[in-house]
Parts: C-alpha cells; structure tokens; sequence
C-alpha cells in the first residue's frame, strides 16, 4: 500500500472525524483550485485533487468524486472549469455547485488510471463510513480492515457505538481489531481479544493481517496469533479441498453438457459424430445472433437472451443434425469408422462455412447481469455462471433422462437401441427415429453451445476443443448409459481439479488421458457397460 | 525373409507400381541436378523437396493401410509414430548443428541454451551417433506400439473405442511435447539444421539423395507390406478384420497377430517421419495433432483401403490437391474442397480410386468370364457374383 | 494351462452348477450336464432358453459366475480363453454362419487347418502336400469343390453352413459344437447334414443346437431340453418330447 | 405458359451460367496476362485458415490494402506491386513449404508473414537458403537475429521490462504472478523478466509462474489461486503472455471471480483491439496491455489510417491493432529501401534496409537497426468500456528493439549487427561472431 495513500486516507479521516465533530463550514478558496487541477488532464494533478477534495468537507466533495468514478466529470482545458453531468442529466459547475445550461463543447471527461481509481475508492470509502446504505459502510468498513489505519479508530468507535445492523457492527468489529492489532500502544488484552475476532473471521484477508503482524509482539499475542494463523490455514485447506470439489463439478457439469448430447447420438445410434462439436458451435453463434438482434433492437431484452437462445439454438443445431442424418449418415449405418471420417470432413466445412460467415475472430456474447459476479460460501468464491451451467446441465440431464423413458420418441429411441430389428418389425419407423435421435443429439450439442459461449470463446475453433473431451467422457461413462455419462462427465472433472493444484494444467490433463487409456484396458466398454449377448453381435 | 516370399508379392499393379517409384527415384533427382536450371525438363529443388514429404506420407499411408485395411485397426494416432520417429531424426540433426547455433554452445541446442538448461537431459544422450538415432527412429515407435497394443489387444478394446484411445494417444502426447519442461523445444520444436551424415541439408545434391532415399523406403515398406499381406499372415489378418472372433475360435491368437502387425506399423510410420524431418526442415508437436492422423487416414480411403497401392497413391494425391489448392484464388476455400473431399469419397467411393477400378476390372473379367462359362456349361453350382 | 489333479471324470465335458447373469437376468441357471467321448447329443429349447450362452462359455466366450466347467475330465474351461480352448480340440459352428467373406472357400478351410497357429509360422508358411490334400478331403466332403476358388461371400446361405461345418473338420477337434446348422436349409440339405453330422460322429463328439425337431429326430440321438438356464429334461427324443414339462414349455404360455 | 416460363428462366440461366463462365475463363487469362506484365511481386504468408486465421486474416488484408495504396500512387520503381496470397493453414512445415513455393515458383521479391515463433522458425532455413526476405509483424521473444529477416514487432525490452517498470513506479507493485501459455515467448519473456525482477530485488517468493497450454479453457483454479497469492498484503499484479484463444475465458473468469483491476491489475502483452472485440470488457475496465501502438492514440497518421482501413473493408467498426502497425512500417521501409537501391534484388535491399526511417502511425519515426529490429515507443494502455484502449503511459522516447536479452545469462554479450560486423550474433566479449564461443 502506498504511504501517500495512507497519508491521504489519515488526512481524510481526521477531516471526517473533526467535520462529524464542529461540522465545519467549508472554506472556499482551496477548495476551487482544488477542483480546477481536474483540469489540466495529468494524473498526479488529478490525484492532488482527489486528496484536496476529499479532505476539503466541502458538501459537494461527495457528488464530485462519485461523478469522477462514473466517468460524468468532465473538464474544459481551456476555462480549466470543472463540471459534474447529474444522474437526471443537468449539469453544474463542480466548484460552485452552481447550474450550467451545457457541457462547452471541448470539455472532456477527467481520465482516470488504476492508482487514481483506487484513490477515489479509498475517497468515497471514508466519505462513507457513516453512510446510510448499510452495505457501503460494510465495504467502507472492509477498506479500514484492509488498511488498518490507526485514525480511523475513533469513527470506527463511535459507528460501531451507534450501530444497530448485525453485520455491519461485526464488519466494524473486525475493522477495529484489526487497527489494535496493529496499533502499538494497544493493551496485551485488547490484542488478544483482537486476534480472536481475526481468527473467527477466517479467510484469507485474516491470514494476510495476521502473517503481516511484526516480531516485536508480546509473547502471549504471538503465540495467540501463531494458533490462529495455524487454525486458520487449516480451515482454508479444508476449503480449498471443498472448492476443488466445486470447480471439479463445475468442469464436470461442462463436460457434461458438451458430452450428453454426443451419448446420445454414440450411445443410442452408434454413430461416431466428429462434427458434433461444431454442433455446440452452431449453438454459440446462434446466441451470439440472437443477442446482437436483441442489442440493436431490443435492448430491454438482454437479460432474457440467453432464454431465448435456447429454444432456437436447439433448433438451429437440431435441424443442422436431421440434414446431416438424412444427408449423409443414413447411407453409412453399420460402418462405423466410414461414418467417422465422413463427420470429420462435415466438421471441417462447418468449420470454415463458419469462418467465412461470421469471420475468423472470436464474436462477443455478453453475459446477463443474472449471469455476471460470484457469492462467497463459506471460504470460497462460487461464480454465478458456473452456478447456472451446472443447473442448466442438471436441468437438460433430466429433462433427456424423462423424455427417454416417459414419451413415446423415448421409447422408441430405446427399443431401436436395444434391438433395432425387431424395433423394425414391430413397426417402428426406425429410419424417422434415427434422423429425430440424431436430431436431438444435435439439439442439445446446440444448447450447450449456449451456455458455453458464456465461458469460452465463440469462434470457429470453438467445438474442436470439446470434442476429444466429450469423447473421453462417453467412453469413460460407457456407452448406451446416460447416468454412465454423468457419473464419467463428474468423474473426470474432479479427478482434472484435483490433479491440477499438484501437477499444473498441462500434467493434469496428461495423466487423465493416461489413466483413461489404462481404465479402458480394464473395463474395455466403460464404467457402466451393457453386458449380455446383444451388445456383441 | 526367404526369396518365395518376394516373388510371391509381386501381381502385376505391384510391379508396376514398384516399377514407377523406382524411375521417379532415379529420374527426378538426375533431372534436378544434370539438367540446367530454368530448362524445360528441370525438376525445380523446391518441387523435390515436395515430392519428398509426399514419399514420406505415402510410407505413413502404407502403414495406416497395413492395419486397416488388412486389419481392421483404425488407429486415429499413427501421427504420432510418424513424429517419434521425426522427433528421434531431429535430435540426431539438432546434435549436429554442433557449436553452429546461434549461441554457438558446443553440446546443448539453442532452446535449451536459452532456457537455461545445465546439461544436456539424459535422453538425449546418444543421439550424437547416427545409427543410434537411425535404431531409435524404429525403436521408439515399436515400444510404444507394442506397450499400447499389447494392453490394447489383450483386453479386446476393438472398433471405434480403439480408434478413440489412439486419439487419446496422440493428443496425450501433443500436449506433453508442447510442454517446455519436456526437452523437446516446446512448441517450437527443433529446426534450423545444418548437416546430416556431413552433407547439408539444404545442399540440392542432399535433397535429392534424400528424395531418393524416400522413394527407396517407400519401395521397401511396400515390399514389407506386400510380403506380410501375400503370406497366410496377411490371411489370418483379413480373416480378423472380417470375422475377429470366427479368427479367435479357430485357434489363431487375435492380439499377437495385430500386436505384430501394429508394431511394424508404427516403425513403418517412424521411418517416415525420419526421412520427413530433414526435408521439411522442422517437427514440432503440432504433428501430434489429432486432425494430422484423421487426415492420414482419409488418404487411404481416398486411394483405396485394402489396396496398397491406393494408400500411396490416396497420400500423393491429397497431398498434391492441398499444395494446389493452397494457394492462389482458391485458398480460402480449401477447406470446404478437403471436407467435401472425405464426405464424398466414404458416400460415392468407399473402395477408394483404387479400389473402385479393381472392382471396375474384376467385374468385367467375371461378367465375360460368365458369358463363355454359361455358354459351355451350367454347372449347377451357382452364378459367378462379382466380388461383393 | 490349468488342470487339474487327475481325472474327476470319464465325460468329455462336464458342466456342474453353473451360472451366469447378464444385468440381473439369469441366462444360466444351475445347468449340470455331461457329454461323454463319442457321444453326439442334440440341445433344444425355446428361444432365450439358455443355449448359445451355454456354448458360449464352453468356448470361453463368456465366463461363467460360478460353477464347473471342465474338458477331458481334468481341463477347466473357465479359466481359459477362446484361442486355448479351440487349440485344445473344441470347434464351434456359430448360428449366424461366419466365415471369412472376402476370401476364397480354399483360403477359408486353409485359415481352419489345424497346424502352427504362431504369427511367426504363419508369416513363414508354406504350403505343404499334406496340407492340400486335406483341404480337397474336406471340399470333396462339404461338396465345394468346384466353387473352391470363389469368395465365401458368394455362397448361398446353405453353402456357407455347409463351409462351416468344413472348417470346423479341418480344424479337426475332438469336440464340436454345431449351433443351429439347418437354419435356412431346404429338406434335402437338411437331410444332408443329418448324414454329414452323423458321419463326423463316427470319429468325434458333437454338441448340436436346433430347433427343426424333424432334423433332431433324423439324427435320433440323445437330446437335452433346456429351459430358463437350466435342463429341463434328457432323454430320447420321443422321452422328451412327451414329457409335459416340455410341452408346457413349447406350447403352453 | 408456366411451363415456358420456367423454361425461359432455365434458358436464361443456362446463358447467365455460360457467359459467368466464359467471364470466368476471360478473368483468369485476363489474370495470367497481367501476370506477363512487369510487376513486382509481394509474397503474403498468413494462415487464412485453421487455428490461426484468427489473428492471421486481419494482416493478409493489412498487406493488401497497403499495396493498393501503393499502387495507387503509381507503385514502386514504375511498376505495379503484385501480391501472391497463400494459405500456410496454420500447419507449420505447410509454412516451410508455401514460403519455398512463393519464393522459387512464384519469385516474390519479398514476403510479409508468419505470427507464431513456430512458423517464422519453420521459414527460417528456406529463407536464408533461397536469400529471400521476411518482414516479420508480431511481438516475439527475441533472442534470433537473422540476415534474411526484419523483425517489425516488439521485443521483450521494447514491452515486457517496459510494462513492468510502469507497474513497480506507478503502481507499487511487490508480488507478481507471471502467467502464460506453455511456449515458447511466453517462456522467454518470463525468464527475461523474472531476471530483471529479482535485479530489482524481488524476492523468489514473491514471484509466480504459471504455465498453460494452448486453448485452456478452464481457468477457476488459476484464477483463484492468483486471488490467493495476490492477498498477502503486498501490492500484486499479474503480468499475462497468455496466447488468443484463452485470453477470453481467462478475462472472463476473472470477471466473474471479482478481481478488479484496482486490486489486481492485469497486463497482457498478446491482448489487443483484436482480441477485445470478442469479450465483453465492461468488467475489464482498467486492465493493462502494452504495445507500441493501440488504434486510440491521437495523431495524423493514425486518423487517416484508420479512416482509409475501414474504407478498405468496407466496415466503419473495423478496428487495428499493433501487428498491423507493425507491417505498416515493414511496408514502407521496404518500399524506401527498394527506392533507394533503384532494385528488388535481395542483397542490395538488405544491405540499404538498416538505417531506413519511416514514420510510425503515433506520430514518431522508427529506424531499422542494424540487427534488423526498430525503433518503437512503447505505450502502456488501460482497457476501456468499449473494448478500446486509454494509454495511460508511454516511453519518453523511442526504445530500440535488442536482439538479444541483456537480462539471459546465455544472450547477455551478444548483439546482432548486419552492418558492421555482418552478423546476427556478435559477441562483445571475446569480439567474434559466433554466440558464446567455446
């Protein structure tokens, strides 16, 4: 942290502790030049002004830096005047607080670089202990923890007096232990209380503060801390294990979804389909149309893209599927590696079809607000578009599973896998369940490529990466078996997260694909394999 | 291998076939280096370079068609056999380079001086010596094939799962030569070589030895493949890839006779990622791909699988259509012309060129043939079909 | 190989007390039975009665969950693959005729030849006098040998029976299983076969699986009904035929 | 009548499909015929399709337009320039071959190619072989200097040290995590800079690297583990060579996991304009990349650029990157050098090559150097909401590229000098050529 940080945030805390104190009229000459440094479009000027104005108690020190973190302050370099654009649009001059009918044409917004960004966080941190939003002042708390500034101590103390939200008072708790652990003239029992609050909180912030502790402790708070760091590292393994598990399910839950379409299509037809992930590719891009038609001309409606892709994008990929069942595989049934080599070429046209449409570059699909951000659980970060694929994934997985065994399609599908002619004779049309199969194999790669076009690139390289995996997984998972898919897709997902911490990305990768060599040695038809007669002839 | 062998080998398309290569190995060199250059019959150092690299793909074909189309292994990784074998030829060429390199360090190459290596890796002992390398260029496929097979085979993993384990294979290894930390120059793979067996590379005179050398090799693994293919092993195999448990309830023991044939296989394919190397000039883990050893297989169905003869002619003409059509107006659209390319060859040729004129021929010589039988006598045993 | 410590019995195969599930479907159920040296025998049985499976884990195909198996009274069968069981002397004829389609019927009965099954061997073989003429032995027996030089795959179905049945003689085993060899045979070649079986008879044992009772009847040997996996009933073929178990079995449901 | 009708149309067509042919036939020889005119010929070596086409198309095109510029300006010598387009289809030795092929079949007097170290190290032996040239874009890891080749991007000290050295003065930063993908640059310029770190007195532990391969999509663990390393107290940043493809999943996970660029600034050395059209950058605001030149920068040169590029691909929101700069001064050192020697033949154009000034798109002059790279100011940007860059640090003045690391024990000595000494590996030293002796 930087000491003119620091220096700036003890100045702004004692201005805001003298200002909650007299209330201090504001002074007016400072104040303007202050300002007017916005101006001159250089970052350590417009750093002095942060300062300047944040410790100045000026009433509009808080709208003026608030605009600057928006991006609607702007500044006329020639008048060197300042203006703030309000949120209802009308502008006013930022020195006086005055109305101003418009910006002057050549006034520009005031840039901002990281250091400067973070100033005005600090800024509006301290402007905000007091804040009447309850979660500004637990993030304004948060920046005291992180800080540990001594003169925060007695705002500290009196907002943590008058407090009555639960979770702020334990924010402010923890920002004041955190100042007496590192204030030298606390007592021995108000560090050791103080480690105890360290230690409950728990994350590895706590850690950071305690491991950041000097030698010249008394023995006791050492030895406490020493404990508590101990205890903590402890509990942060037992987390770390507990978020391997929830990335393995996560890697799982995409593998999943880019494989459960190819089990269908492999498991149920025995069609080795190379272009199956050019399936899932189809589907990203008809994502990425959907979402540029919305951006254009319905921009209310982004937040439901996603929803909408769905349906289409499985329509989109299922019908691609049904032309090439009928185009192409129907003539290759019963020569499975002819069906290979043919899928492949398929897979290289679409490829470049692709290319040729949309371009080489990777086209951006947002993500919904719904879809951006994480949530802490516990220790660990839990992002919210993994958390919605595995839901999805989930949700498709039993959504097929039920189709399969509750629709009459579904027990076709299952008569033709199990004995195919005597599905026939029992006058089943397998020719039209084989293109509505294949279909549907095609129909969910396309949803997958919805939801993978939320983490991955959309470009036309995007299937190729999926289809070896997805190759693993059914085979793995054993093929004609849905759950074998599942219980593979999850399997192997955590296996690679468990792998990776210990033997980096690339390794890890390797000796999956080594142990799944040596797995199908053993268990040549996978986890779940159909046994008996049938599956030999 | 006992003279009946060879004279049994030999029909007549293997002769002429045989016949061809040889003039090609002879004339094209000689053409290059007697001729002048610019003159009308000259064969341009760049055009045989690439007929080199074409020679290598045929013997990879060859290998590939050795076991699927005999065998009826689809190995979607005999990429990587081809690269071992490289990877073995371009250390011997990396050694070579001596103190030449950039740094001019005597012992390590350049990637290694640059990352910091302190001694040369264990590994790449030896290497120094050509016919360590030349051993390790069969050697290292043969093991792996033979550990892979032999796990392979034994626990009866056929068909498409086969195919999707080699694929694993392949891409296990693209990744683990990827990684820097493997020795092998990461990425960038090894280049920039100077000498082999003290001539240089790039010299006209050694790319022409070198084409020759090419077109000698592609000779020999089609006489091996023709000798294995001709003999009751090559009818144990067909009866395998037809009928693999009818095979096994005779009493032949299934995974020795393919552990056998995918070993030879995959030394063929190392050979010719050894002749490859020097004559393109660089191998890099990008051989390992995936898509390298599916094309490789689409070379063979395009020429004819089952046929000898198609394989190598499948590699060359592939291989010339993807030079041609590279460059120029159409190269944005090449890749529709390749995928289009094996679309319709499996729906409209599933024998192959090769394989669809054999039939052409046969059924010609059946339907005469049936004409003056049916005319002398009806035997009662059955019209003669054509085959299948 | 595995055998075991002299002899337990004078049969020539011995089943006792074997089982196997596919899923939780028992396809064999505590089936017991023996063959003796020289015996023929035929099995019948409703479809999914347990038949091919049985055959099947004779050969080695499938191995059985428990019970014995065992060959020349000290051999067990269970514990060996397909190729040692052929190699011991056990030939089988599948139902679904397969030979080599894309070979010559010569080539065929040349693959089945009983002589050094080694890659080695076979990549150094030559043919030898003795071996052809127990190739023409067998054309002459199967009647193929004018069509000796055309594919297998050309045959008619009764013609790729028939070439089965050849190979299984050149491979000359001391125990043949034929599974279901007149299916889709006219009653000449049927009656043919009857005659062929029972002339090979003379010199080995045979197992044969069918469903045509005319033929069953024909060979007028020992039969064996089974039913769910297990036997149902033995006897002669009248004896079986009249027993009512069997009856319901065929008939009734 | 309907039956004529559409007979009629099947007539038309018929025709329509004929004249298109023998138009096509005319075209063609119209073609082979301007072929028998005097021109110049320019070699593009760009993969246009496979993995690669990606970041490759956008030069191919760069090349194009600016020889239409050219030509419109009557061309070089008198004569118009010609390009020869070829589709190396990111498959290396496919490099190797197509550049043989430009060079003997084609004769190009020079080509513009290559991206990855991988196809420029593939060309490399045809190059000096046939003594053709190559004008190579990309900013690369440096350590070659080559008699046949001009090296138009940057090199580590002319982006690597130079972004860190922003970091650790403006941004205080103590920790870093080095984090790229598994090759050959990325591995280079790590090494380069964990060097130059631990001069400036970084220790070891503070210092974390990470390698992965190509493409990885997967980026939850890597990301958390850089939140962990990162709050230890100490001011971190992470210092990307990450390659194309798995930048956007990398940025996007870094999104979502919540790592601002307040907390922990990125700075990505392969990440440009390009790149950011495929993410959505609003939660990127304020990462950092570094280059010599970003598509925002105010000056002249670069207005008019932009304006003629968007014209040319007829797309008003078609953006450029540093590559294309960098082929942009390629280009016009070519055509000076080719100008000064009144030739096309490679000897001479090397020799006048070095010391040819031209004016880069930000309003300075680069210079090629006698080891064959140039002169370039190196600017340090910070991503914006519209997928654009704010530069928020540059050089004072232009850095001159160095061939050679001075931070690697093996390069320290060496220099590349094609004028003096005629060598791209000159030792100090023991003053020969030849590396690091023996």
């Amino acid at each position: 942290m930087s000491a003119n940080f620091l220096d700036r945030l003890r100045a702004l805390l004692l201005a805001i502790s003298l200002a909650v104190a007299f209330a201090a009229p504001a002074l007016a000459g400072p104040f303007e030049d202050a300002v007017a440094k916005f101006a001159n479009d250089d970052f350590s000027d417009t750093d002095e002004a942060i300062g300047a104005v944040a410790t100045s108690g000026n009433p509009l020190a808080f709208p003026i830096i608030s605009a600057l973190q928006d991006g609607r302050l702007s500044a006329d370099p020639d008048t060197k005047k300042v203006f703030i654009t309000q949120a209802d649009g009308r502008v006013i001059d930022a020195a006086t607080g005055a109305a101003v009918d418009k910006l002057p044409d050549n006034a520009a917004a005031v840039r901002l670089n990281n250091r400067l960004r973070r100033a005005v966080e600090a800024a509006l941190g301290g402007l905000t202990l007091l804040s009447p939003d309850p979660a500004k002042r637990i993030a304004a708390a948060q920046s005291v923890f992180k800080s540990h500034e001594e003169s925060a101590l007695p705002v500290i103390d009196g907002a943590l007096a008058k407090e009555t939200n639960k979770s702020v008072k334990a924010a402010f708790a923890e920002a004041r232990a955190a100042i007496l652990l590192y204030k030298s003239d606390a007592t021995e029992v108000e560090k050791l209380e103080a480690v105890a609050v360290v230690k409950a909180r728990g994350d590895q912030e706590a850690m950071a503060l305690l491991t950041g502790l000097g030698n010249d402790l008394p023995p006791n708070v050492a030895r406490a801390a020493a404990s508590a760091i101990a205890s903590i590292q402890s509990n942060l393994a037992m987390w770390s294990m507990v978020q391997n598990a929830w990335y393995g399910l996560s890697l799982g839950s995409v593998l999943l979804l880019a494989a459960i379409g190819l089990a269908i299509t492999f498991g149920v037809m025995g069609v080795i389909n190379m272009a199956h992930g050019e399936m899932v590719m189809l589907g990203a891009y008809t994502t990425f149309v959907v979402q540029e038609v919305i951006r254009s001309n319905y921009p209310g409606l982004f937040d439901y893209s996603l929803l909408i892709a769905v349906p289409l994008a499985f329509l989109v990929a299922g019908a691609v599927g049904v032309l090439i069942e009928r185009g192409i595989i129907r003539f290759l049934y019963g020569r499975p590696l002819e069906t290979l080599l043919a899928t492949w070429g398929l897979s290289l046209v679409l490829q470049q079809a692709v290319r040729t449409a949309f371009g080489p570059t990777n086209r951006e699909v947002g993500n919904p607000s719904w879809m951006s951000g994480a949530f802490e659980l516990g220790q660990i970060t839990i992002t919210y578009n993994r958390l919605w694929i595995l839901c999805f994934t989930l949700a498709v997985f039993v959504i097929l599973l039920a189709m399969l065994r509750y629709t009459a399609l579904g027990l076709e599908m299952r008569a033709v896998t199990q004995n195919r002619r005597m599905a026939a004779s029992m006058g089943i049309a397998t020719s039209r369940v084989d293109a509505l199969t294949f279909g549907l194999g095609s129909g969910i790669a396309g949803i997958a490529g919805v939801a993978l076009s939320q983490i991955d690139n959309v470009s036309p390289n995007l299937g190729q990466s999926y289809i070896i995996d997805s190759f693993m997984v059914v085979v793995f998972g054993g093929v004609g078996n849905l759950w074998g898919t599942l219980v593979g897709a999850f399997t192997l997902g955590i296996a690679n997260k468990f792998l990776e911490p210990v033997a980096g990305a690339v390794l890890g990768k390797i000796a999956i694909l080594v142990l799944i060599i040596l797995f199908i040695q053993k268990r040549p038809r996978g986890l779940f394999a159909l046994k008996g007669r049938a599956v030999e002839a | 291998m006992t003279p009946h062998i060879l004279t049994r080998s030999l029909d007549r398309s293997a002769t002429v076939f045989l016949v061809v290569v040889a003039g090609l190995g002879v004339l094209i060199p000689l053409s290059n280096l007697l001729l002048p250059s610019g003159s009308a019959l000259q064969v341009p150092t760049y055009l045989v370079a690439l007929f080199g690299k074409y020679a290598c793909y045929a013997i990879l074909a060859l290998s590939i068609d050795l076991i699927w189309g005999y065998c009826g292994i689809l190995s979607l990784g005999h990429g990587a056999f081809f690269a071992l074998g490289g990877y073995a030829m371009g250390m011997y060429l990396m050694r070579q380079i001596g103190s030449r390199g950039v740094y001019g360090n005597p012992i390590l190459p350049d990637f290694m001086v640059f990352l910091n290596y302190p001694a040369l890796p264990w590994y790449w002992h030896g290497f120094d010596m050509f016919w360590f390398a030349a051993l390790m260029v069969v050697l290292v496929p043969g093991l792996l094939a033979f550990c892979f097979g032999w796990l392979a085979f034994r626990s009866r993993v056929t068909g498409v799962y086969l195919s999707i384990i080699t694929q694993a294979m392949t891409y296990a290894l693209l990744l683990a030569f990827f990684r820097n930390d493997f020795g092998f120059g990461g990425n960038n793979g090894l280049t920039d070589f100077k000498d082999i067996l003290g001539f240089n590379v790039q010299a006209d005179g050694t790319r022409a030895a070198l084409f020759a050398l090419s077109c000698l090799a592609l000779i020999v693994a089609f006489l091996i493949c023709r000798a294995v293919v001709t003999s009751k092993l090559g009818k144990v195999l067909i009866a395998i890839r037809d009928a693999e448990s009818r095979t096994r309830f005779l009493g032949y023991r299934v995974e020795s006779y393919k552990l056998f044939v995918f070993t030879l296989s995959a030394c063929m394919a190392g050979v010719a990622g050894a002749l490859y190397v020097p004559q393109v000039g660089i191998i890099n883990p990008s051989e390992y791909a995936p898509g390298n050893s599916i094309e490789a297989v689409i070379w063979v169905a395009v020429g004819g699988r089952g046929t000898l003869v198609g394989a190598a002619l499948g590699a060359v003409v592939v291989n010339y259509a993807k030079t041609y059509f590279t460059s120029g107006p159409l190269a944005p659209y090449w890749l529709f012309m390749l995928g289009a390319l094996f679309i319709l060859v499996t729906l409209l040729l599933p024998k192959g060129i090769v394989g669809t004129f054999n039939a052409w021929r046969e059924s010609r010589k059946a339907t005469e043939k049936a004409n003056a039988e049916s005319a002398a006598l009806e035997d009662g045993v059955g019209e003669p079909k054509p085959a299948e | 190989m595995s055998v075991m410590e002299g002899r337990t019995t004078s049969a020539l195969l011995y089943l006792d007390g074997v089982h196997v599930s596919f899923d939780g479907f028992h396809a064999i159920n505590n089936l017991s039975l023996t063959l003796e040296p020289g015996e023929m025998r035929a099995i019948i049985g409703p479809n999914g009665a347990g038949k091919t499976t049985m055959m099947d884990i004779i050969t080695g195909k499938t191995k059985p969950d428990e019970g014995t198996v065992l060959f020349d009274g000290m051999i067990d069968l269970t514990r060996l693959d397909e190729t040692h069981i052929a190699e011991l002397g056990i030939g089988r004829k599948f139902q679904k005729p397969t030979v080599f389609e894309s070979q010559t019927i010569e080539d065929n009965l040349l693959l089945a030849l009983n002589v050094d099954h080694s890659v080695k061997g076979t990549l150094f073989w030559r043919g030898s006098r003795d071996e052809s003429e127990r190739i023409d032995r067998v054309l002459e027996t199967i009647r193929l040998t004018d069509a000796r030089n055309r594919l297998a795959g050309s045959l008619s179905h009764g013609q790729k029976q028939w070439l089965e049945i050849g190979m299984l003689l050149a491979q000359d085993p001391k125990l043949l299983l034929v599974d279901e060899p007149v299916a889709g045979m006219t009653d000449v070649e049927t009656h043919q076969t009857a005659e062929l079986l029972k002339e090979i008879n003379k010199e080995k044992t045979v197992m044969v699986v069918e469903h045509d009772m005319t033929f069953v009847r024909e060979l007028g040997v020992k039969v064996t009904c089974l039913h769910e996996g297990t036997v149902l009933a033995e006897g002669t073929i009248d004896q079986v035929s009249s027993n009512e178990r069997v009856i319901e079995v065929y008939l009734g449901r | 009548m309907v039956t004529k009708l559409t007979h009629d149309i099947a007539t038309l067509s018929r025709r329509r499909w004929l004249a298109a042919t023998a138009g096509l036939i005319l075209g063609l020889a119209a073609f082979s015929n301007a072929k028998a005119q005097e021109t110049i010929k320019v070699g593009v070596l760009h993969s246009l399709s496979g993995t690669m086409a990606i970041s490759e198309t956008t030069l191919k095109d760069t090349i194009l337009f600016l020889i239409e510029e050219q030509n419109k300006k009557g061309g070089v010598l008198g004569k118009k320039l010609e390009p020869v387009v070829v589709d190396p289809a990111s498959n290396w030795p496919l490099f190797a071959e197509k550049a043989r092929e430009l060079i003997t079949k084609d004769k190009v007097s020079v080509v513009f190619g290559c991206w990855t170290s991988v196809s420029r190290k593939s060309v490399l032996p045809v190059f000096k072989e046939l003594n053709s040239i190559l004008f190579y874009p990309v900013q690369y890891e440096g350590e070659e200097s080559e008699r046949n080749v001009f090296y138009t991007g940057a090199a580590p000290n002319q982006q690597a040290i130079p972004a860190v050295d922003y970091l650790m003065k403006d941004e205080k930063v103590k920790r870093w995590v080095l984090a790229g993908t598994d090759y050959v640059y990325p591995r280079t310029t790590n090494k380069i800079l964990e060097a130059y770190l631990k001069s400036k007195g970084v220790k070891q532990e503070d210092i974390m690297i990470n390698y992965t391969p190509f493409g990885h999509s997967d980026w939850q663990t890597i990301v958390a583990d850089i939140k962990k390393f990162g709050s230890a107290g100490k001011k971190t940043a992470v210092v990307s060579t990450i390659n194309g493809d798995a930048n956007v999943p990398f940025y996007k996970e870094l999104g979502n996991q919540g790592i601002k660029a307040t907390d922990i600034p990125v700075v990505a050395f392969s990440v440009g304009e390009e790149e950011l059209a495929g993410i959505d950058t609003k939660p990127l605001l304020g990462h950092l990349a570094a280059w010599n030149y970003f598509q925002s920068i105010k000056s002249p040169e670069n207005e008019k650029f932009i304006k003629a590029w968007q014209a040319y691909t007829k797309n008003p929101k078609r953006v450029t990157n540093d590559p294309m700069e960098a082929h942009v001064i390629g280009f016009e050192m070519w055509v000076k050098a080719v100008e000064k020697v009144k030739s096309t033949d490679p000897d001479k154009v090397i020799d006048a090559l070095p010391g040819i000034e031209a004016k880069n798109l930000t309003g300075g002059t680069s210079k090629m150097l006698p080891n064959h790279h140039i002169t370039k100011p190196v600017f340090i940007g910070e991503i914006k909401a519209n997928g654009q860059f704010d530069v928020v640090w540059k050089t004072p003045g232009l850095v001159a590229g160095d061939a050679w690391s001075k931070e690697l024990e093996g390069s320290k000595d060496l220099i590349g000098d094609w004028v003096g000494k005629k060598c791209g590996n000159y030792n100090t030293k023991i003053n020969k050529c030849g590396g690091q002796g023996s």
